[in-house]
């Protein structure tokens, strides 16, 4: 029964990076992103579960302090970059390049 | 939690739970990516991540399946919510992808990519599922968790808290703006005001307009609008659903609108000495 | 002793860097009495080095990286002492001919404020790593200072050299980086070699005794070559020299050409023949066509050039030829002339490239036809200028020629037809320096030049002991070589080669 | 068969030299005073201006006074025991090669010290007064005590480095003193000139001891000539071909003679010592002192012979058609030098012919070019002859010492000139065969035209009416400039008497060169028929610039003339042979160098800078398609973990 959240987790995973690949608006390309975490976390509940031992979990609550710390950073540059230049599309951010 | 514990002794229960919300999460999952709108993104994302909290609950993780609702659905997508919020709530992408063959490629690497790792399952030989009953013996899940947390992890688990209050101020700072000038006085203010060539209030907006709407900018004697009735943040979003709003600065567009009114003003004068 | 020589500049050059902005003339005595503590000590140390002793003295050896066998070892012989003492010497003398340049470098017209502590700090860790380079006897150290004497060089030619700096300061370091990226390979080869004999080790002595297969030989012989050879340079990895010498300032120009060079000859003569006799056997013609060639096309080039630093740095290109031809001939002559031609060398073009930095100062123009009839108004300048020019083209009583001889007459024995082309380089030496020397000293004083001052006092400080050494190294030569024999032997008895007897002995011999 | 001969033939006179002893191990006092004198008055500056010239003349005079007290002391030693050794100290030690700086004090080299401090003591008060209004006569007096002691290097070495290095020493004082009035470009040039051509010759002199290193393993006389005859034949003759090669630079014989007439450019009191005296004179010492090696080699002989018939009679040509009197006296040097050559290279009986000629040439040519020069003195440093005439009344010393200097040039019997070239010009008749009649004829034929051409001079510059510029007043020169004339006049006179007449040179030189052949005629048919050649062409000149007036400016010439003007077109022949291809050359080789080499480094830059410049396109800023990129990389370690696993 495990390995079927293991699929679960690997099409949601897939999902979120496809849609990291294809969204220009920065809030929902890291939607993606929290979509991508989400889907390990569930694998990695799920391992705890096939093991037998609460590492699995503890890493999973690792993974949403740390995403939590993530989004409130990620946002706030978002909302500074929506002020200076107006729009939170990704692909208006391209002044580093070539 | 008892009865949701029980619930992944019976193999039944589980699956059937499971094929739900599998089938929810991905639609919802799918759903995000593809909806125009930010704020039905987020609520997709919202949908899936409940499914989540369920699923964790099945896999005899209790605590995580309220840290979950807490701080997922509670906390992070709230804030996401106020970005769009600011940002614009109605603003949409457009389906126009200016990356040439980004799409395309994206879909195939993400269809390989999944093919990839269900092979990759397919031929793993997984343990048999031991269940957590000997983990969560002692005192339980949470008392499991944090007895880890507090010993094996107690390390990572400081560097954490580190790393949260420097996410916390580095959020205040980077969105923090820098008070240049001191605050205007009321007294200057009244002065500015005076000096400037509208003494009378911004016209609210939808004034002479069909709606009321924060974002329906106010009309102006001779039809035009006035950005000046807008705020500047949604006069700034580049959604395309208003084409007069430039996003001009504050400045320009109280001259713009003095041009026009003083415009109209003047034309009603050339009428009467034509009728007289 | 050798680490403190390492550390003493090193350190120094730490102090000046840190000194406050604004105290550039501290800045400047400071580097000044750092050098000159290395110089005392180096001469010390020359003075208790014993001829007749062990090969390798002063030695100091500790553990760096134990897990690749990496030490920190140094010591010194024959060879390595006397282009230690050369680096000592010509460091202060090149402190004081800069001391204004660092705020004059990047042209006249316009002149960028460059730091002046910066440019002493530079020059200093610069000598530190001359020093190391040819002090260490760990092959991995002498990798490292290698590479990393590149470092200052580039960033003194690249803020304070002339106005195409940026151009020759990247050549110089790409260059050299290839070269040296080359030398890494072999270098690990080698230990890779050393580890399969069962014992990994970088130390000098102990690859030496280490049997190395004749096709595994050649490849190593042709990195490490390769990076030397752009480093002395030969033709023809030559091209970076003109420029680099050209663009940097004077006392940069002179460590440059000067030493830094050296290490290229230095490494040829330590490593590559001691290393892998039998591949530098083999290679030996190549390297003698390179040589010659190099004598000769270098020679030729200078005659062509309209820019003193340029030409002066081609003359160093065919001087380079001589001592590679030397290093290459395998007899003692050959290889205690090209020993010994690394250091006249070093003082004569040294004091070639300084005066010509110092006229070039006071004109502002580095094109030899911007100049004329100076020894009319500043007989010093153009005297000594024809000193060093003389011993460039190797006149017998000043330091080149003794060397020069001894590698031609080296080369003869062995290899008749390069030592005889090799000669047609007198000819062309002759050429290139007194055409130059007529062209900008000789002739009716020119507009430009009529308001010309004369060496002063600092400048003359600066050049006399160079001169003074020039002479003495040209009338009694012997101190130095007793100093070098000792060494060459050794490494001619580590390549199994012995000096061709004379003819007629040989004749006596089979009857 | 030959070989085997020589070789004994020259084993004979290997000398056995011990350490001097007396006077004789001071002899490094020859070099030590004038170097001292050099360095001094080089480093002195501007503060030794007022006594420079008087301490230059003192050091030249003080290493005479050695040079005599060492003659003294070898008169008495045996003949035998002639040859001393100065150990001075360990040159260059490096494995078998070890040279030593010794000085090598034998009867031929006090002969040269003996002309060279003598000769050049006189030079030196001369030009106290020819160089007395120069401002840098301090200068002038450093550079000539350098070269006094280079060329003393150079006769005393004991041993080819030390030569070599002499060699070069007196190279480099010709340059500097040709080159002293260098704000001339023509003096600059002329300078240089002499410096790169004479390096054309030391090439030959360079290889030379290369080989005899690799054949000897040492360079000492001593050790060379005492093995030469076991080296093989055509070594032997390669040294002495290279030997030649370096004699012809410094002695300005055919094919290397161009510079000379150039360094005429120099002040006259240089072109007196250096281009005429001494320095020119080594060319002749070198191929004396490796007479062993000469010996041993007829073929280098021979041509040793061919090339000094050839500049004999080119410089007798070449002096016949200038109007420049320092470039008709230096075309008769180089012919002069000629019969030397020629005389080194017949052998045995003509060293000492060679060597007797060259004092006597040292007197009597240096006496004309000290003439020469207090002409000039008083023509206002004009060298032009055409503007010269019947200077005779107004400056009698000088007039009487030039023509004393002029009989013994052209031969005229009793005169030194008279004792030493007719012995030359016997012993090649005497060499018989073929080539022995040529080289005679040759060389008479050149007599003949020395006395032409020298009595052209006479006769342009103390005969005749006066045509001078106006503002000519000559007068006789002073006494410091007269002094050294009349003295150098009285060596003229005799000193060939005094070296020839009883083979008292031939026997004092026996130790070096072996002893002479018995019965030496003093008067053969040969020598009358000189005398009848000499009369006549002193009578040609005589018909063309006495009883005929001189026209000021020269008038365009035949052919002939054009081409004895034109130095036999030898500066056109390297101009078109060397200069114009090497410059070609050059350039080619620059452009080459820029373009070809370093234009392959920098073209392999520009490669590696465009294709970066166009890969760098894949950066477009986009977030996306970086994120594509990882994504796809991290599918393809997906992959790449499956296909390890599977």
């Amino acid at each position: 029964m495990t390995d079927h959240y293991l699929v679960l987790s690997a099409i949601l995973f897939t999902i979120g990076a496809v849609g990291v690949l294809i969204r220009r608006n920065a809030i929902v390309v890291f939607m993606c992103v929290e979509l991508m975490l989400n889907a390990t976390n569930l694998a990695f509940v799920s391992f705890a579960r096939m093991h037998g031992s609460l590492d699995g979990q503890i890493i999973a609550f690792f993974v949403m302090v740390v995403a939590a710390a993530e989004v409130v950073v990620g946002l706030a540059i978002i909302m500074t970059i929506f002020r200076s230049r107006k729009s939170s599309s990704v692909d208006d951010a391209n002044l580093l390049k070539y | 939690m008892t009865g949701v514990v029980a619930a992944g002794a019976h193999q039944t229960g589980e699956s059937a739970i499971f094929w739900v919300l599998a089938v929810i999460s991905v639609a919802a999952a799918l759903g995000m990516i593809l909806t125009r709108k930010a704020v039905h993104s987020a609520l997709m994302l919202a949908t899936v991540m409940f499914s989540f909290a369920v699923l964790y609950a099945v896999n005899e993780a209790p605590f995580l399946a309220f840290v979950q609702v807490i701080v997922y659905t509670g906390a992070v997508l709230m804030l996401f919510l106020f970005v769009v919020m600011i940002i614009g709530v109605s603003s949409t992408d457009s389906l126009v992808e200016t990356i040439k063959g980004q799409r395309v490629a994206a879909a195939l690497v993400g269809i390989g990519f999944v093919v990839l790792l269900l092979v990759g399952f397919g031929h793993a030989t997984l343990p048999k599922t031991t269940g957590l009953k000997d983990a969560n013996a002692n005192g339980g899940n949470v008392m499991g968790l944090a007895r880890l947390i507090f010993t094996k992890y107690v390390f990572a688990f400081e560097v954490t808290s580190a790393l949260l209050i420097t996410a916390a101020l580095g959020a205040m700072v980077l969105t923090h703006r820098e008070r240049l000038r001191p605050k205007p006085t009321q007294k200057q203010l009244s002065k500015e005001r005076i000096k400037s060539d509208r003494v009378a209030p911004l016209p609210p907006p939808g004034t002479y307009a069909r709606h009321n709407a924060v974002d329906m900018p106010a009309l102006l004697p001779d039809g035009t609008i006035s950005e000046l009735s807008v705020s500047p943040v949604i006069s700034r979003r580049r959604t395309g659903e208003h084409e007069d709003l430039h996003g001009a600065s504050p400045e320009v567009v109280a001259r713009q609108d003095t041009k026009t009114v003083k415009a109209v003003i003047d034309k009603p004068v050339e009428v009467e000495e034509e009728e007289q | 002793m050798l680490t403190a020589l390492i550390a003493i500049p090193a350190i120094g050059a730490l102090l000046v860097a840190l000194l406050p902005k604004g105290k550039d003339a501290l800045a400047k005595r400071a580097a000044l009495v750092v050098t000159l503590i290395v110089a005392v000590l180096t001469v010390v140390m020359a003075l208790r080095f014993k001829a007749d002793g062990p090969r390798f003295q002063f030695t100091e050896k500790y553990w760096w990286i134990k897990q690749f066998g990496v030490h920190y070892a140094v010591g010194v012989d024959g060879v390595a002492l006397v282009l230690i003492v050369l680096s000592a010497i010509l460091v202060p003398l090149v402190v004081l001919a800069s001391w204004n340049d660092a705020e004059r470098s990047g042209g006249v017209d316009n002149p960028p404020k460059r730091s002046v502590k910066t440019y002493f700090a530079l020059l200093l860790s610069l000598e530190a790593m001359m020093i190391g380079v040819f002090a260490a006897t760990d092959i991995f150290l002498f990798y490292v200072f290698f590479e990393a004497m590149l470092f200052p060089v580039y960033f003194i030619i690249g803020s304070y050299g002339g106005p195409q700096r940026s151009y020759a300061a990247v050549k110089f370091l790409l260059y050299s980086l290839f070269g040296g990226l080359l030398m890494l390979a072999a270098v690990i080869g080698l230990y890779v070699v050393s580890a399969n004999a069962g014992h990994g080790t970088f130390l000098f002595d102990e690859l030496r005794n280490l049997h190395i297969a004749p096709t595994t030989a050649k490849w190593l012989f042709l990195g490490f070559f390769i990076a030397f050879a752009i480093k002395a340079p030969l033709v023809p990895f030559h091209t970076w020299l003109p420029d680099a010498a050209g663009q940097a300032p004077t006392g940069a120009a002179v460590l440059i050409v000067g030493v830094l060079d050296k290490v290229g000859t230095f490494g040829m003569l330590r490593f590559c023949l001691e290393l892998f006799p039998g591949a530098a056997k083999w290679f030996t013609p190549v390297v003698l066509t390179l040589s010659v060639v190099g004598i000769v096309y270098g020679a030729v080039l200078a005659i062509g050039q309209v820019d003193i630093k340029r030409l002066i740095a081609y003359t160093s290109i065919s001087h380079f030829g001589f001592i590679t031809l030397g290093i290459f001939a395998m007899t003692t002559q050959g290889q205690s002339g090209a020993t010994l031609y690394m250091v006249n060398h070093g003082f004569s073009t040294g004091a070639l490239f300084l005066l010509a930095g110092f006229m070039i100062t006071r004109r502002g123009s580095a094109r030899i036809d911007a100049y004329g009839g100076v020894q009319k108004v500043a007989p010093l300048l153009a005297g000594t200028f024809l000193v060093a020019g003389l011993s460039g083209l190797s006149l017998p009583g000043l330091s080149s020629f003794v060397s020069e001889f001894l590698v031609l007459v080296g080369t003869f024995t062995r290899y008749k037809v390069p030592a005889v082309i090799a000669t047609v380089g007198i000819i062309l030496a002759a050429v290139y320096i007194l055409w130059m020397y007529q062209r900008t000293m000789n002739g009716p004083t020119a507009e430009a030049v009529k308001g010309m001052s004369d060496l002063s006092k600092r400048e003359l400080i600066v050049i006399a002991p160079i001169i003074a050494i020039i002479v003495a190294l040209g009338f009694y030569p012997k101190p130095v070589l007793d100093v070098i024999n000792p060494s060459v032997k050794q490494t001619l008895v580590q390549v199994h080669q012995q000096d061709p007897k004379p003819t007629i002995a040989e004749k006596g011999s089979h009857q | 068969m030959t070989t085997m001969n020589a070789a004994l033939a020259a084993g004979e006179v290997v000398q056995h030299p011990h350490a001097a002893t007396g006077v004789l191990s001071a002899t490094w006092l020859l070099i030590a005073l004038p170097l001292a004198g050099a360095a001094i008055l080089l480093l002195g500056g501007r503060r030794t201006d007022k006594w420079g010239h008087l301490l230059g003349t003192a050091m030249s005079l003080g290493a005479f006074l050695v040079g005599a007290l060492a003659f003294a002391a070898m008169l008495g030693q045996k003949g035998d025991d002639r040859t001393n050794l100065v150990h001075l100290f360990q040159y260059i030690p490096a494995g078998s090669l070890n040279v030593d700086m010794n000085l090598w004090i034998d009867p031929l080299s006090i002969s040269f010290v003996l002309l060279i401090t003598g000769v050049g003591s006189l030079i030196h008060i001369y030009s106290i007064g020819y160089m007395a209004h120069d401002p840098d006569r301090r200068r002038f007096f450093a550079y000539l005590n350098l070269f006094v002691a280079a060329m003393l290097l150079l006769v005393l070495a004991d041993n080819y480095i030390g030569l070599y290095i002499g060699w070069e020493g007196v190279g480099l004082a010709s340059y500097l003193l040709i080159g002293f009035w260098q704000y001339k470009p023509s003096a600059a040039t002329a300078a240089k000139k002499a410096f790169i051509v004479n390096r054309v010759g030391d090439f030959g002199l360079s290889v030379a001891v290369m080989v005899m290193f690799a054949t000897f393993g040492s360079l000492s006389f001593q050790n060379v000539f005492g093995h030469a005859s076991e080296a093989s034949h055509g070594t032997v003759t390669a040294i002495g071909l290279l030997l030649l090669l370096g004699a012809c630079g410094k002695s300005a014989q055919l094919p290397l003679q161009s510079w000379l007439l150039d360094a005429m450019e120099g002040p006259t009191p240089v072109s007196a010592l250096i281009h005429a005296a001494t320095m020119v004179t080594a060319g002749v010492y070198l191929i004396v002192r490796s007479h062993v090696i000469f010996e041993l080699s007829p073929d280098a002989r021979l041509l040793v012979t061919i090339v000094g018939a050839a500049t004999l009679l080119a410089g007798a040509i070449i002096g016949c058609a200038k109007d420049d009197i320092k470039k008709a006296l230096a075309g008769s040097t180089m012919s002069q030098i000629g019969y030397m050559v020629l005389a080194a290279g017949l052998g045995r009986p003509g060293y000492v012919f060679a060597i007797a000629h060259l004092i006597a040439h040292g007197f009597f040519k240096a006496g004309l070019f000290l003439g020469a020069g207090s002409v000039m003195h008083a023509m206002n440093d004009d060298v032009n002859m055409r503007k010269y005439g019947g200077l005779r009344k107004y400056m009698p010393i000088t007039f009487a010492t030039f023509g004393l200097g002029y009989l013994a040039i052209i031969g005229f019997p009793g005169l030194s000139g008279w004792w030493t070239k007719d012995g030359i010009i016997d012993a090649a008749f005497e060499k018989g065969g073929t080539s022995g009649q040529i080289l005679g004829w040759l060389a008479l034929l050149g007599a003949g035209i020395t006395a032409y051409y020298m009595s052209r001079v006479m006769f342009m510059t103390f005969f005749g009416e006066p045509r001078w510029d106006e503002d000519v007043h000559p007068h006789e020169s002073p006494r410091v400039m007269t002094i050294p004339l009349i003295l150098l006049a009285i060596g003229s006179i005799a000193g060939g008497a005094f070296l020839i007449a009883g083979d008292r040179f031939a026997n004092f030189l026996a130790p070096v060169v072996g002893e002479p052949e018995a019965g030496h005629k003093l008067i053969t048919p040969y020598t009358v028929i000189v005398f009848a050649l000499m009369v006549v062409g002193v009578g040609l000149a005589y018909v063309q610039y006495l009883r005929r007036p001189i026209p000021r400016t020269a008038p365009a010439g035949n052919v002939a003339t054009t081409f004895a003007r034109r130095d036999l077109y030898g500066d056109a022949l390297n101009e078109s042979l060397f200069m114009r291809p090497g410059q070609w050359l050059t350039r080619l080789t620059v452009y080459f160098d820029n373009r070809g080499v370093d234009g392959l480094v920098n073209g392999l830059a520009a490669f590696i800078g465009g294709t970066s410049g166009r890969v760098r396109r894949v950066q477009t800023g986009f977030v996306r398609s970086y994120a594509l990129s990882m994504f796809v990389g991290a599918a393809l370690v997906v992959a790449a973990l499956f296909l390890v696993r599977i």
